[in-house]
């Protein structure tokens, strides 16, 4: 039952990851969001890992890197939105939509 | 016991609630990294009862949560800094502040 | 065994040299680390010419606890041309990023961030682990993107943005596929994935990881990342990129499809996956045919090649595996992912040259680059031959086999995109190959050493060369080669 | 009673995932996405995953917290931390929808779960911990390219500097009142900060904890200090700070080699020395992931912008 | 008699963070927020932790929630501060 119910919930991360990704073009909400499917995905694959007798260690070991991994590249996005600003005096991507 | 320490858990995690509705209606910046930060503490009082409910390790998470809560708070006083890089409590930034004249 | 463990360290302890090292030792200790991991990938050629696929259970766990490595010849003939281009990417950029040319920012990040794409890339032919290769193809994203930004223009930094994007949102994508897969079979080895009881949530997977590679190998309609991204780098860089990067989530694509679940391969599936590379093949020629920069052309041509490649999933996949045109079409795919990596390198490394040269890679500025520097005009238009696929090329041996694997199974369809291919890259590169190729030259342009003018010369000989010698290269590829039922045409 | 304990973290998750992306402000945002980090490690603590619920707490509530309220600083002073008005994004919805729906039916249509067999491994491993042994024995490799990752993301951070600025510290020159409560501050958490890092690791190898968390606690406490104007952010120039940046992933290479040379294989561990040499590379790697990850986050050298 | 403890305890502390939590929600003004913030929480953190204490099964256990609870205070002061301070140059601000 709570194993169903955090799956779900982290289904649910991703879609509204994914929202976020497609729908708020500011980069720095785009780097959020992404964070959001990547964590959304992972609640998803601890509960998958939760099901049979006792929690597989492999998926939390796969977790904890993903966690890393989304750590770094968040940095550089965070980098080059932050140089993009600098050059360009925006947080959005020429062309996108909505620009200020 | 096991019953009751349920509810204080899900009742701190309603009072974290609280705390969200003033960060989504805050009328400032600091006001919101203000309820972020009981939020942070509320946190820490969960994992502290879910520790004696499931597991003593989880201490090291709380622990864990009340140091990184600092360290956020920290990021954001310093980010709102006039340059940046500074001190709340500096009235203005000292005086070459921009020469950088550290490490020799 | 060992060839196969030094073609991975040797690459990362390099670069972690030319990190620590101070600045006088960086090149050199780059340079020495390019040369060994050159002959470690040559060494593990022959060792599986010799001997067959090498088999590595790494820390001597056997999946599904640990994670295996296995270089056949696919493998080890990428690893091969990827060692190729590296070394010639190497030599040129000791002129281009050297600290005095390029400035110590780019001059010191170049070096390790080259040699760990080269360790990664190694790392993505022999891993048999679904989400060993998702952290592979995310240290992939984070060293391209980092060489795109390396020139610190504002363009360069709204390319690398957007790539990041989209490398970022395939990367999610593929690890949705990969986690779903772990949940239902409890293991992410190639092999042991190829053996398992099929599960309702395999096609989902499927479908996930495929879209998230297809964005990062930037087929048609995700490709809007790649030409500017590719163009924005500096010269070296974006040889790497172009020829390269690509080249790994393709491969994990091949692997996915015909040794992981072939037993997905529904025929609306495999025509959806061609008919997106034949989308390519046209839009990418027809966008490079309106490009007035050198280095844009070739970026977009890069959309094109890719292209071909996709041509491979309804010829040699699903049922038509067992065909007799299967391992040409197989062939002819791997071959075309060979023969425009070097020859995309050997056309980045001239459009470097020019940029040194002239200052520009404007098509106006570089007529009659060819008179005065005519080995990088011959190189040019050896590596032209080779895009376009005329004999004796190795994308003529490429499109040659693609063309008969699809007369041989009746889906002309793909041949008609193979010889329009063909004439569209003929009309975008007869532009550039018109400029240098022209007999007045405007200004004279800086000189530049024969040494460097040999690098891509080298390496468009060797893309022209592969065809020549085509019958070797095709035995080494069936090596290890997953359902080998039928022997080539 | 457990089952309501989890239906209110849930919906607290969910409540807070849609406002950081429904609600207008980037720093809304941000401050949300810290609260979900948060959040998030009470989740993996109540699935039983400590040594995630740790990682999570350390990293997505602390370190990418901090990373994005720097850059949320810094883009204000650039003015490009305003937001264009929102609107509900139609086709943005239907393909969110059709993904988190696709993925809860698969939930559902997932086979009966078979994680592989541990048990004749885990003894073999050297440590306690089944998720350390995953990733330190087991799955080294991944973890060798993760803590290179790191480094890439690092040189590609520094990639970004203007050319100018190259010789100039990293990141941001901080500066604090004397005396005041933030530099106090920063004088009094080091040594809690330290004390607790080196624990992670330590006793990462047969309970909660290891080297990603340990590092990346140190990396707080020192990231603290450095706003607090206590320690200064060294030059790319420095090499002793470079070589302590590959000093981890340089150490796992080469006892993988050893492995090779005089165990089983590349990355082989003999059960006999698999704890010594677990434990020396896991603090080798805390080194370098504590430093990697403290200059991740300040970013590269930089001279930063005054208020307008 | 310790379950006793604990019950009272967690009650108690339940009882500051509730009042903490309207206290955000409710004060108009910022300073008399960040009274309630840290005076409230840090209090039912408190109470929170010595109540679970009187379940614990070691030493170690009771240094950790002590050691905790001291970590949260100094880092409630300390931000509180800070972030008053940031407050006030944040209402200078246009």
């Amino acid at each position: 039952m709570s194993l169903t119910l955090f799956a779900l919930t982290g289904a649910a991360l991703v879609g509204l990851g994914v929202y976020g990704l497609l729908a708020r073009p500011h980069m720095l909400r785009r780097i959020i969001a992404f964070n959001l499917i990547g964590s959304g995905l992972f609640l998803f694959f601890g509960a998958a890992a939760a099901r049979g007798t006792g929690l597989d260690p492999i998926p939390q070991a796969l977790i904890i890197t993903g966690i890393v991994v989304a750590l770094s590249a968040s940095a550089l996005a965070v980098g080059l939105v932050v140089a993009l600003a600098r050059s360009s005096g925006t947080a959005y991507l020429p062309d996108e939509e909505g620009r200020l | 016991m096991t019953v009751w320490l349920h509810i204080v858990a899900i009742v701190l995690l309603a009072s974290l609630g609280g705390a969200l509705w003033r960060v989504w209606r805050g009328r400032s910046q600091a006001d919101r990294m203000m309820a972020a930060q009981l939020i942070g503490t509320s946190g820490v009082a969960v994992l502290i009862v879910l520790a004696a409910l499931q597991d003593w390790t989880l201490l090291v998470v709380a622990f864990a949560l009340a140091l990184l809560a600092a360290l956020a708070a920290v990021g954001f006083v310093t980010s709102q800094s006039p340059d940046g890089a500074g001190d709340p409590e500096e009235a203005h930034p000292p005086k070459g502040w921009r020469d950088r004249g550290r490490n020799g | 065994m060992t060839a196969l463990v030094a073609g991975l360290t040797l690459p990362l302890l390099a670069a972690f040299a030319a990190i620590a090292l101070p600045m006088r030792a960086r090149v050199p200790a780059a340079l020495l680390g390019a040369g060994l991991t050159l002959a470690a990938s040559l060494w593990l050629a022959v060792v599986v010419w010799q001997t067959g696929p090498v088999t590595l259970s790494l820390g001597g766990w056997q999946p599904p606890i640990g994670i295996a490595l296995r270089a056949d010849g696919l493998g080890a003939a990428l690893g091969v041309m990827t060692a190729l281009v590296m070394t010639a990417v190497a030599l040129a950029a000791r002129h281009e990023m050297a600290a005095s040319v390029a400035g110590p920012r780019a001059g010191f990040g170049f070096w390790p961030l080259m040699l760990l794409l080269w360790a990664t890339m190694n790392a993505a032919f022999v891993s048999r682990d679904l989400f060993n290769l998702y952290v592979v193809l995310e240290l992939i994203t984070l060293s391209a993107v980092a060489l795109v930004a390396i020139s610190g223009k504002a363009e360069a930094i709204a390319a690398a943005l957007r790539y990041l994007l989209f490398a970022l949102a395939g990367s999610l994508l593929y690890l949705a596929g990969v986690v779903l897969t772990y949940a239902a079979h409890g293991t992410l080895d190639i092999s042991l994935l190829a053996a398992r009881m099929a599960a309702p949530s395999d096609a989902l997977a499927l479908g996930l990881m495929t879209a998230g590679l297809l964005v990062k190998t930037a087929l048609f309609p995700f490709h809007v990342w790649l030409p500017h991204a590719h163009s924005a780098a500096p010269a070296p860089a974006s040889a790497l990129l172009s020829a390269l990067v690509p080249k790994a989530s393709l491969l994990i694509l091949l692997r996915l499809w015909f040794e992981a679940m072939p037993d997905l391969a529904a025929p609306a599936a495999l025509l959806t996956l061609a008919s997106l590379g034949a989308m390519a093949v046209i839009w990418g020629g027809l966008l490079a045919l309106a490009q007035a920069r050198l280095k844009l052309i070739v970026a977009y041509s890069t959309v094109a090649q890719l292209g071909y490649i996709f041509l491979v999933f309804p010829l040699a996949g699903g049922d038509g595996g067992a065909q007799v045109w299967a391992a040409g079409a197989w062939t002819g795919a791997i071959f075309q992912t060979l023969s425009h990596g070097l020859a995309k390198a050997a056309m980045f490394l001239v459009a470097g040259i020019y940029l040194v040269a002239m200052g520009s890679d404007r098509l106006s500025d570089l007529r009659g680059m060819a008179r005065a520097l005519p080995m990088t005009g011959f190189a040019f238009a050896l590596a032209s031959i080779t895009l376009m696929g005329l004999p004796p090329s190795g994308g003529f041996t490429a499109k040659y086999l693609l063309m008969t694997a699809a007369f041989a199974s009746g889906q002309w369809a793909w041949a008609l995109v193979l010889a329009a291919g063909g004439l569209l890259a003929a009309a975008y590169l007869y532009r550039p190959l018109a400029a240098i190729f022209a007999r007045e030259s405007a200004v004279a342009p800086r000189a530049i050493p024969r040494s460097w003018q040999a690098i891509p010369l080298g390496l468009a000989v060797l893309s022209v060369a592969l065809g020549l010698l085509s019958s070797v290269p095709f035995e080494f590829l069936q090596i290890g080669r997953p359902d080998p039922a039928a022997e080539g045409l | 009673m457990s089952v309501a304990l989890d239906i209110t973290l849930c919906a607290l998750v969910l409540g807070v995932g849609w406002a950081t992306v429904a609600g207008h402000g980037v720093f809304r945002a941000v401050i949300f996405f810290i609260t979900y980090g948060l959040l998030l490690a009470i989740v993996w603590a109540r699935l039983g995953a400590y040594d995630v619920a740790l990682a999570e707490a350390a990293i997505s509530a602390g370190l990418t917290g901090v990373l994005l309220l720097a850059a949320h600083g810094r883009l204000r002073r650039l003015n490009a931390s305003q937001e264009v008005p929102l609107h509900l994004n139609l086709p943005a919805a239907v393909v969110a929808v059709g993904i988190a729906a696709g993925l809860g039916w698969a939930w559902f249509a997932l086979p009966a779960p078979t994680a592989p067999d541990l048990s004749q491994a885990l003894p073999q491993s050297g440590v306690g911990n089944p998720v350390t042994a995953v990733l330190l024995n087991f799955r080294a490799w991944d973890t060798l390219l993760e803590s290179v990752i790191l480094l890439a993301a690092l040189l590609g951070l520094w990639m970004l500097a203007r050319d100018h600025a190259w010789d100039k510290p990293l990141g941001l020159p901080y500066h604090a009142r004397p005396g005041g409560v933030l530099a106090s501050f920063g004088r009094v958490l080091p040594p809690i900060g330290l004390i607790f890092g080196v624990y992670l690791v330590w006793a990462g190898a047969d309970t909660t904890g290891g080297a990603f968390q340990g590092g990346t606690v140190l990396a707080a406490v020192c990231l603290v200090t450095i706003m607090a104007g206590v320690l200064h952010a060294p030059r790319v120039e420095q090499a002793a700070w470079r070589a302590a940046l590959v000093l981890g992933p340089g150490v796992f290479v080469l006892s993988g080699i050893a492995g090779a040379v005089f165990a089983q294989g590349f990355l082989a561990l003999p059960p006999a020395l698999a704890k010594p040499a677990i434990v020396t590379i896991e603090a080798a790697l805390t080194v370098s992931i504590a430093v990697t990850l403290v200059l991740l986050v300040i970013g590269p050298p930089d001279e930063g912008e005054q208020d307008a | 008699m310790a379950d006793l403890a604990t019950y009272l305890l967690t009650g108690l502390g339940l009882v500051f963070f509730i009042a903490g939590t309207v206290g955000l929600v409710r004060f108009p003004d910022q300073f008399s927020r960040l009274h309630a913030l840290t005076k409230g929480d840090n209090l039912g953190l408190g109470f929170i932790a010595l109540g679970v204490a009187f379940q614990a099964e070691s030493w170690a256990q009771l240094a950790m929630l002590a050691l905790i609870w001291v970590l949260a205070l100094l880092a409630a002061g300390t931000v509180a501060q800070l972030v008053a301070r940031a407050a006030l140059t944040e209402q200078d601000k246009p």
